[in-house]
């Protein structure tokens, strides 16, 4: 039902449809750092669909989307070496069709600029692409420099591969000849920059011509910075997944309270609860919304500094750890403080989506009495209410552990998430339970705890102890949830600093062993060493949704939105 | 007259019965504040001996309302009479020095008043961590400056009263007529305005809470229940919202009754001649 | 007159540099560096180091407020990294709708405070009075966010007269076109400011109610109506100008709170926004201008005080 | 002046009128029976000691009284109608257009934001339906009328632009715009110069003349009424006493109150006598009731039927009413006082002045030479700057000798003041010298002896409870210069205090009180007492008494007396009234726009003044007294600005002798035949026979 563009006529039929979103700020392909928030990867996805979308509750092997996805296939080679993918038969908007050559001109750019791509890490793609290789105006090839697990290599390093136009872009300033220049990485560079800056103006967003050739089902009708975005059904779309609306229109969404407001007067098609309003669904859905937890591939944890020259000497206890973790009533904490939509995290692997909030399965349930005796076990005279110490000094069994001295009280600051009330009361509800073994905690509230817990870098000051950062969930993962990024020893987002032998050990093996036990031996090492202490991982969002709205369930774990299969009535 | 009297007198009631509630409230009514207990976590009023029911964590939510109140009554008291004292200090030096000294302090107080309240907060808050103490210091630091000005104009205008003059012609030099002679004629304003300052550094403290830069757990105060109730409004759970903000209200409406009341008295007095 | 101006401006001028040096130093200590917050969870540190070298966060403190106080001269507000958008474009987008929030609230709360202070005035120690001494107060005790609340509750849950969010568009224009989405926000903040309003408008009326011009006027067989109004309320309404402008600071705190509980895409909401992901050159920007607004504001009420009351206007200065 | 209409003429009748005030506590009732004739054409004069209900009883006839006041019983007469019982509306029309009143102080009551023009129209706007046009040529009409220069300039004019004399000029125009049958002018000269003030009392006259207005012309002073009114009426404690044809009653005067007050005035003191009658006491509070006659308890006649007995209103003569019952008699005017007079008298009263009495010359307390002060001009845009300066003290010689009172007069803005701090060292002058003592205090720098210098000389102010801090009580008030010149031990000091308060004729518990719980004489008396604490040899006195009642400036100018005599006080004694300062002072020094014009002994000068500026001001001082024979010199216009004197002699633009070496040479001061004590600055001094000389051509 592709209706006019023109807003009173999208509004007279009835397929426009106003969605609640933070307003994107990144329109080109090519990821920035700071650039990755969701609405941007919902925003880009529109106009510029990824080659490869994924579907976790999927039949495919790679937990490939074959609506979605741009490519038709995907076929590894004997050697393990070698990724063919086949492209849809497709059209950019202004009828030149999508080629294996826009896939190239991507990795061209990419492969030139890589220190300023958001998603590269040293040694990952492209550093591990030997060669990539048009095969056909629909085909091309990666070859690896390492054979890697395919799961890994498909979910986790081709998720970026996204056709852009090469026919418009491949240029370096708005009138400049369109040439080959993204193959000489001289020229790519400046390719690659004259589309930055393109990309640094939002505010031109729906009139500079660059980015009115789009391959996604919609186009970009207006756009207003920090404001309203909206997205027309692109009539020339000739992909299998049309958009059936006429238009989408994302409003600025800012503020749990407002959001509610908004909802309880029907002023949005399409917003978004706080999960501490869960038990007012039904007012919601008497006022004809549907509401559905948007539940996320994610885990949530408390990092845990283990270089703190002060506190990291504790944290490398892994009673302690233990201990700790058990003083934290997962399931209570879903069911009470975030009505039902959380569950338990039990390890590094996030649990499948939606599954129950209970513990069962996991490591560590929730045990104070175990917590207690743990600590007594080890050398400390536990004070309930108070400040259990260290009398039992040693490296020994039964002994408190290095670099721990007699005394030694157990008292953490926590840093922790201001503006979230789910937060607070989780805070509040852990410190309650330390506080029952004489663990002190002193809740430190700011408003970005990640900028207050950085990786510890040498010659700085690192004195945070433990950090929260996961209202909404602290790791959301592509599709193979593998811990590189997190808990390998020098992780750029480790932290903590943890470091484990064994850990790295597995994760290497998620990587590049085919194995498919290989994630699961990972997650129950992890589980159960306890790199952070886990938390219970809340959904992403509470959606609610117009109930006439249909195609928007089941949503996507990893926080993709797909506009073009929802439809009114 | 008699009327406002009144008014001062009902302010001044509800203080006192505020402070009590707060402080002596817990005597009578011990609940634990330490520890939360999810199981119990929203109970409705009555309910198993929870007066007022139970808050989203499971604490006693009037047990909450006497333990916030502390924090709520001691950092307005401490801000106010904190800034109070800081800007008197500045105001009456800044007007009796005068000079480049004068206009030199104005400009520091100028420059930060013309920075939104809210707005300076709120970059304070982004720095430091709030913790009580903190919250103190960041409202004196913008509330001092209203005493300040206000101390500045009493104290150029006490310069030029004849009575200065006359103590000048005996001889006395400025110390003596600051010490004996504007502290004496400008406490009425100060107290006044203390009481006003300290109106509204409750209010700022609710403001920062609702800003998301309030006292953490597991400290609490009415500010923080009001503005985390907020999201209860259309729940059933109205005593998370109502209580709270109710308090407030009054807290900071007796405060200004009784400053209201307390001005009309100091001016009552030189009137009378 | 002219060196009245040209001396109240100067005057101005030092408070501003005052103010970019307190928010500049107040910033400077900002933990954890803007940089992370700016790149997000896995920026790698190779990035984060050209992030500081490129905003220039790598100087010494005194060589910073330098370059920043030369690219302020110039217009250059700086570049939000997380909004990416020039922060100038972002304040010209927003700083007219915190204005005409502002305003209009401070436009209603005269309108309504003039009459009642005035009555109050006349009414003085009598029930009127009394009867909105205790409303205003009582206005000006309820947190603004928990008002506004209340009047979403009351007027677009229980019945649905008036939308709960302000208008959402792009330029003034829509959103005046969307004005019905004002009404509650532009109320909000008109009763908060209400108190301030009435008392003063009660306590000049009632000084020149005592005046004795006041009996000259009814001296001349004037009625009672047209002594208070052209006379008492005529005099008593100029010293409000001046309070216009003391009271923006006041106006711009409340909307900061308004603009967020209505989701009304102006100055304060953006400020909020970049306080919760420590968008430096917003803050910095944003606490500038704000000031350069109350400044400038202040400013102009007292010129216009000095224009309008020809006490002032021809008694110039020296 | 219109002969006298017909005695049955009359415009309003003012008979037994109570006024009552509800307040807070009790009920003030102001008015207690008053009794009042205003005969149409006819100018009634009012006076009466502050506090009397003059006011009050111009309020009444208004329809204006205050607050809830309202007229209790009684009624008011206007052209045969009752005032008491007609509706607002009615009472409104007619108070715009056939009663139009003159209030006291035209700075305050005039509409600071409306141009004079709208002010003077609005009345004839509301009640005759003028268009804004008409309106507006009405009140250029008028204003020319009441002799307002360039009055088609100043109808767009704001009333802070005007004089004082100006605003008073407008006032005028504004209750005449509608031609009212009845003016009441209430003080209408009380806040502007003696210059000024003339003129403004000339004006009425001409405009009673004119318009065939009757006025009644409210004041306390009786110097105004003596020569102007065709009636007066005399006011106390909210009735009327006595009331006479003007004529009759200053030459007869029956009750003892009017004679009191009579006596009171320091111009009817006798040659040589140093004391003025004092009535003693305060006049009754008037929330409380009073039986009797309300005079009794500071009548020095009174015997048992005043203080019991209802007081009838006796006719004496022709229209000459009085309500007393033991009336003084025409043959005993001002002799019976002198046996109240006598008592009185203090310990040790001295001569007229001490430097007579002593055998040889008394040394020198005060010396100034050539003092100047400049206040800067201040302006400027970025940095304030001096733009100019205002010369408000001038090159200013002359010296006060032990015992010895110097009077300062001069009009309002002349100098007085500043030349007076600059003597109590409140100010550092900005050139000249300064000695007391023999000792040169110009340039005093350590702080030791700069608060030594202070005990030399101290200062009373014109209002001592505003230099008093409130909130201090008076032992702390009095003994505040002690603690600052770490004098004595606090027992001493408050030893000091109750000396100090004995001294000024107070009772010791005045010593609790606080400052505003006192009568303006009281304050005047405990400012005294403080200024003497130090034992200063010099007491600079401004305007001590010009805010005072004639009865109670008696007590304190007779206390002020007594306390020279008893100190051997030097005074600089500063008043723009004329009287006072000639009873007072021993010389005199007359000041014009910052300059010493003439000084010289007190009577020489008053007698026979050389500069033409002090006989314009002896001239335009009204008394009871003057059987005026001789020519009076008057000026026009107002003091220029301080800030920019007129070259040459600073009167010149207002004198009407000047030529034009005026303009151009600065006078010096030359002595007169009297010898060296009479000096005067003019070119063109006048002859020292009193008469006036012809005047120059070159004025125009
Ligand atoms: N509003 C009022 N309420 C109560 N009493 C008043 C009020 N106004 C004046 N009075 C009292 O009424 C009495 C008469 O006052 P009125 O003003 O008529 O005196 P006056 O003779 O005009 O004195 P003055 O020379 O000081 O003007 C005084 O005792 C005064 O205190
Ligand atoms: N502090 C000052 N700064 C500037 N000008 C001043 C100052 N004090 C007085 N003047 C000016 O000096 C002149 C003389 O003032 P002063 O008060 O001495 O007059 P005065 O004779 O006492 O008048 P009045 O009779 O009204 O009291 C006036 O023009 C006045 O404006
Ligand atoms: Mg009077
Ligand atoms: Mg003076």
């Amino acid at each position: 039902t592709a209706g006019s563009s023109t807003p009173e006529g999208a509004a007279a039929d009835g397929s426009s449809v106003s969605v609640a979103m933070t307003t994107p700020t990144w329109i080109l392909p090519i990821s920035q750092p700071g650039k990755t928030g969701g609405e941007n990867d919902i925003f880009g996805q529109a106009l510029y669909p990824s080659v490869f979308s994924y579907d976790l509750g999927g039949e495919d092997e790679y937990n490939l989307d074959h609506e979605h996805s741009v490519a038709e296939s995907v076929e590894v080679s004997e050697d393990g070496l070698t990724y063919t993918t086949a492209l849809k038969d497709l059209e950019w908007s202004d009828g030149t069709p999508i080629s294996a050559r826009d896939v190239e001109f991507w990795f061209n750019l990419i492969a030139a600029n890589k220190a300023d791509w958001a998603s590269y890490t040293e040694g990952g793609f492209p550093d591990n692409v030997e060669s990539f290789d048009v095969i056909d105006d629909t085909t091309f090839s990666i070859t690896t420099t390492e054979v890697y697990s395919p799961g890994w290599y498909i979910g986790n390093q081709l998720n970026s591969l996204t056709p852009m136009p090469q026919h418009a872009w491949d240029k370096t300033s708005d009138e400049g000849e369109v040439g080959d220049l993204d193959r000489d990485p001289d020229t790519a560079q400046d390719v690659f920059d004259y589309l930055v800056s393109a990309a640094e103006d939002p505010a031109s967003y729906a009139t500079d011509d660059l980015w009115s050739t789009v391959s996604g089902p919609w186009t970009l009708e207006s756009f207003t910075p920090g404001g309203e975005v909206v997205l027309a059904a692109n009539e020339k779309y000739t992909g299998a997944d049309a958009a059936e609306l006429s238009q989408v229109v994302f409003q600025p969404f800012t503020d749990d309270t407002s959001q509610f407001n908004l909802l309880r007067s029907g002023g949005i098609d399409y917003g978004y609860i706080p999960p501490n309003a869960l038990d007012q669904q039904e007012i919601i859905e008497q006022n004809g919304y549907t509401v559905e937890p948007w539940d996320g591939w994610s885990i949530t944890y408390v990092a845990l500094n283990f270089a703190n020259p002060e506190s990291g000497p504790l944290f490398e206890q892994k009673y302690l750890r233990q201990a700790m973790q058990q003083l934290i009533d997962q399931e209570s904490i879903s069911e009470v403080v975030w009505n039902d939509a959380a569950s338990p995290t039990c390890g590094p692997v996030p649990q499948e989506p939606g599954a129950a909030g209970t513990s069962e399965g996991c490591a560590y349930g929730f045990d104070p009495e175990a917590a207690t005796t743990l600590l007594e076990d080890n050398g400390w005279d536990v004070v309930p209410d108070g400040a259990s110490t260290c009398v039992n000094p040693g490296t020994g069994e039964g002994q408190c552990g290095e670099g721990i001295e007699e005394g030694r009280e157990l008292a953490f600051t926590m840093t922790s998430q201001s503006g979230s009330t789910a937060g607070s009361r989780m805070m509040a509800e852990i410190q309650s339970q330390f506080s029952q073994a004489g663990i002190g905690l002193e809740i430190k509230e700011v408003p970005d705890s990640v900028a207050v817990s950085q990786v510890c870098e040498e010659g700085e000051e690192c004195s945070w102890d433990m950090s929260f950062f996961g209202s909404q969930g602290s790791w959301y993962y592509p599709v193979y949830a593998s811990g590189e990024r997190l808990f390998a020893t020098d992780a750029p987002v480790n932290l903590g600093s943890y470091s484990d032998e064994t850990a790295d050990e597995l994760i290497d093996a998620t990587r590049f062993s085919s194995d498919p036990e290989a994630l699961q031996e990972y997650n129950d090492y992890l589980a159960e060493d306890l790199p952070v202490l886990w938390m219970p991982n809340p959904v992403n969002k509470v959606s609610a949704f117009s109930e006439d709205l249909t195609g928007i369930s089941p949503q996507d774990p990893m926080l993709r939105m797909y506009p073009q299969d929802w439809t009114r009535g | 007259m008699f009327f406002e009297n009144r008014l001062a007198a009902v302010g001044l009631l509800l203080i006192v019965g505020l402070v009590a509630f707060s402080f002596l409230g817990p005597l009578l009514h011990p609940t634990d504040q330490v520890h939360t207990d999810l199981a119990n976590a929203y109970a409705a009023p009555g309910v198993e001996g929870y007066a007022l029911g139970t808050d989203g964590v499971g604490y006693d939510q009037l047990g909450r309302l006497m333990f916030g109140g502390q924090t709520s009554l001691i950092v307005g008291l401490a801000a106010g009479l904190l800034a109070t004292a800081f800007g008197t200090l500045w105001g009456a030096t800044a007007g009796f020095v005068g000079g480049w000294v004068d206009a030199v302090m104005m400009r520091v107080v100028d420059a930060l008043l013309s920075i939104p309240a809210l707005f300076l907060f709120m970059l304070i808050a982004t720095i430091i961590t709030p913790t009580v103490p903190m919250l103190v210091l960041t409202i004196a630091a913008f509330a001092w400056l209203n005493p300040a000005r206000m101390i500045r104009g009493d104290s150029i205008a006490l310069r030029s009263r004849d009575f200065i003059v006359a103590m000048r012609g005996m001889g006395g030099g400025s110390l003596r007529a600051v010490r004996t002679h504007v502290v004496r004629n400008a406490i009425g304003t100060v107290i006044v305005n203390a009481t006003f300052q300290i109106a509204d550094a409750i209010l700022y403290v609710a403001y920062l809470s609702f800003l998301g830069l309030g006292v953490p757990p597991p400290a609490a105060n009415w500010g923080g229940m009001l503005s985390s109730g907020l999201s209860e409004i259309y729940s059933s759970h109205w005593w998370l919202v109502y209580p709270p903000g109710i308090l407030i209200i009054l807290l900071v409406l007796s405060f200004n009754f009784v400053g209201d009341g307390l001005r009309d008295a100091f001016e009552v007095r030189l009137r009378k001649r | 007159m002219w060196q009245y101006i040209l001396r109240r401006t100067g005057q101005a001028m030092v408070v501003i540099i005052l103010v970019t040096f307190l928010t500049f130093l107040l910033l400077h200590n900002l933990p954890g560096g803007a940089a992370r917050s700016a790149l997000g969870l896995d920026a790698t540190p190779a990035q984060i180091d050209a992030y500081n070298e490129q905003m220039g966060y790598d100087k010494p403190f005194l060589i910073q407020y330098m370059m920043y106080l030369g690219r302020l001269a110039s217009g250059d507000l700086g570049f939000s990294f997380q909004q990416n958008q020039p922060v100038a474009d972002l304040i010209v987008q927003r700083l007219p709708k915190t204005m005409l929030l502002s305003f209009l609230a401070a436009f209603v709360a005269l309108v309504v405070s003039i009459p009642l202070g005035a009555i109050q005035a006349v009414t003085r120690g009598k029930v009127p009075d009394y009867f909105v001494t205790a409303v205003a107060l009582f206005a000006y005790a309820t947190p603004l966010f928990f008002l506004g609340m209340l009047l979403i509750v009351l007027f677009s849950q229980t019945t649905s007269l008036l939308p709960p969010q302000a208008p959402q568009g792009f330029g003034l224009g829509e959103i005046l076109a969307d004005w019905p989405g004002l009404i509650l926000p532009v109320a909000t903040l008109a009763i908060a400011t209400l108190a301030a309003y009435t008392r003063y408008v009660r306590s000049s009326m009632i000084d020149n109610l005592q005046e004795n011009y006041i009996r000259t006027a009814k001296a001349k067989g004037l009625s009672g109506g047209r002594v208070v109004v052209r006379h008492a309320l005529r005099n008593s309404l100029f010293p409000v100008i001046s309070l216009l402008g003391m009271y923006i600071p006041a106006l711009f705190s409340g909307a900061l709170v308004v603009e967020q509980l209505f989701n009304y895409p102006g100055m304060g909401l953006m400020f909020w926004q970049a306080t919760q992901t420590r968008d430096f050159p917003i803050l910095l920007a944003t606490t500038t201008i704000v000031a350069l607004a109350t400044v400038i504001g202040s400013l102009l009420a007292d010129f216009a005080y000095a224009v309008a009351d020809p006490r002032v206007r021809l008694s110039g200065d020296s | 002046m219109t002969p006298p209409a017909p005695a049955d003429d009359v415009l309003l009748d003012i008979s037994d009128l109570h006024v009552s005030i509800p307040q807070r506590k009790g009920v003030a009732t102001p008015l207690r029976g008053v009794d009042l004739t205003v005969r149409a054409g006819r100018m009634l004069g009012v006076v009466g000691e502050s506090g009397s209900g003059k006011t009050m009883t111009a309020l009444a006839v208004m329809g204006l009284l205050p607050g809830n006041g309202h007229v209790s019983s009684g009624s008011i007469r206007f052209d045969g109608v009752d005032l008491t019982a007609v509706s607002g509306r009615e009472s409104r029309r007619r108070r715009g257009t056939e009663i139009g009143m003159i209030f006291q102080d035209p700075m305050t009551s005039l509409n600071p934001t409306m141009t004079i023009g709208a002010q003077v129209s609005e009345g004839a706007m509301i009640h005759e339906g003028l268009s804004r046009r008409d309106a507006r040529t009405r009140a250029v009409d008028i204003l020319r009328r009441v002799g307002m220069p360039r009055a088609d300039r100043i109808v767009d004019d704001f009333p802070h632009q005007l004089s004082g004399g100006m605003r008073q000029r407008a006032m005028i125009a504004m209750a005449l715009v509608n031609h009212p049958q009845l003016l009441i002018a209430d003080e209408p000269t009380t806040a502007l110069d003696v210059t000024t003030q003339r003129q403004i009392l000339d004006l009425i006259e001409d405009i009673q003349d004119e318009f065939g207005s009757a006025t009644i012309l409210v004041t306390h002073d009786l110097g105004v009424v003596a020569g102007r009114a065709d009636e007066v009426a005399v006011m106390y404690a909210g009735r009327v006493v006595e009331s006479a044809p003007a004529q009759e009653l200053f030459r007869d005067p029956a009750h003892q109150y009017t004679r009191a007050l009579l006596a009171a005035l320091p111009e009817r003191a006798r040659q040589g006598d140093d004391r003025l009658f004092a009535i003693p006491g305060m006049p009754p509070d008037l929330r409380s009731e009073t039986t009797g006659c309300p005079f009794a308890p500071r009548c020095h006649a009174a015997q048992e039927d005043c203080r019991s007995g209802p007081v009838p209103v006796i006719t004496r003569g022709d229209r000459h009413e009085v309500a007393c019952l033991h009336p003084g008699d025409l043959a005993e005017a001002g002799h019976d006082l002198d046996d109240v007079r006598t008592p009185e008298t203090p310990v040790g009263g001295r001569g007229h002045s001490a430097a007579t009495d002593a055998g040889e010359a008394p040394g020198t307390v005060l010396d100034v030479a050539g003092l100047t002060k400049e206040y800067p001009a201040l302006g400027g845009s970025f940095i304030r700057r001096t733009v100019g300066t205002v010369s408000a003290v001038s090159d200013v010689s002359f010296s006060v000798r032990e015992g010895e009172t110097f009077g300062l007069v001069g009009e309002s803005g002349c100098g007085k003041s500043t030349l007076g701090r600059l003597i109590a060292l409140l100010e550092n002058p900005t050139r000249g010298e300064l000695r007391l003592n023999d000792e040169d205090v110009t340039v005093v720098t350590g702080r030791r002896e700069s608060r030594a210098a202070h005990r030399e000389v101290q200062m009373m102010f014109q209002d001592s409870s505003a230099a008093m801090d409130p909130r201090m009580r008076i032992d702390e008030v009095l003994s505040e210069p002690l603690v600052i010149q770490r004098i004595g031990t606090k027992d001493s000091r408050s030893e000091r205090a109750e000396e100090l308060v004995a001294d000024v004729g107070l009772a010791d518990d005045v010593l609790e009180r606080y400052p505003h719980e006192f009568s303006g004489g009281q304050v005047q008396r405990i400012g005294l007492a403080r200024s003497l604490a130090l034992g200063p040899r010099l007491v600079v006195c401004d305007e001590p008494v010009s805010a005072l009642d004639v009865s109670v400036q008696a007590q304190v100018l007779n206390l002020m007396k007594d306390v020279q005599a008893e100190h051997g006080l030097a005074y600089v004694f500063i008043s723009h009234d004329l009287s006072v300062v000639r009873h007072m002072a021993d010389r005199i020094g007359v000041m014009y726009l910052g300059m010493m014009v003439e000084q010289g002994p007190a009577d020489v000068v008053s007698e026979t003044p050389r500069h033409p500026y002090t006989r314009v001001l002896i001239d335009a001082v009204p008394t009871v007294d003057r059987e005026d024979e001789r020519d009076r010199l008057l000026v026009e216009g107002e003091l220029p600005n301080a800030t920019d004197p007129p070259s040459g002699c600073r009167f010149r633009t207002r004198c009407p002798f000047a030529q034009e070496i005026c303009a151009t040479t600065p006078p010096v001061h030359e002595f007169g035949e009297e010898g060296d004590s009479h000096s005067v600055a003019c070119h063109f001094p006048l002859p020292a026979d009193g008469s006036l000389p012809v005047r120059a051509e070159a004025s125009a």
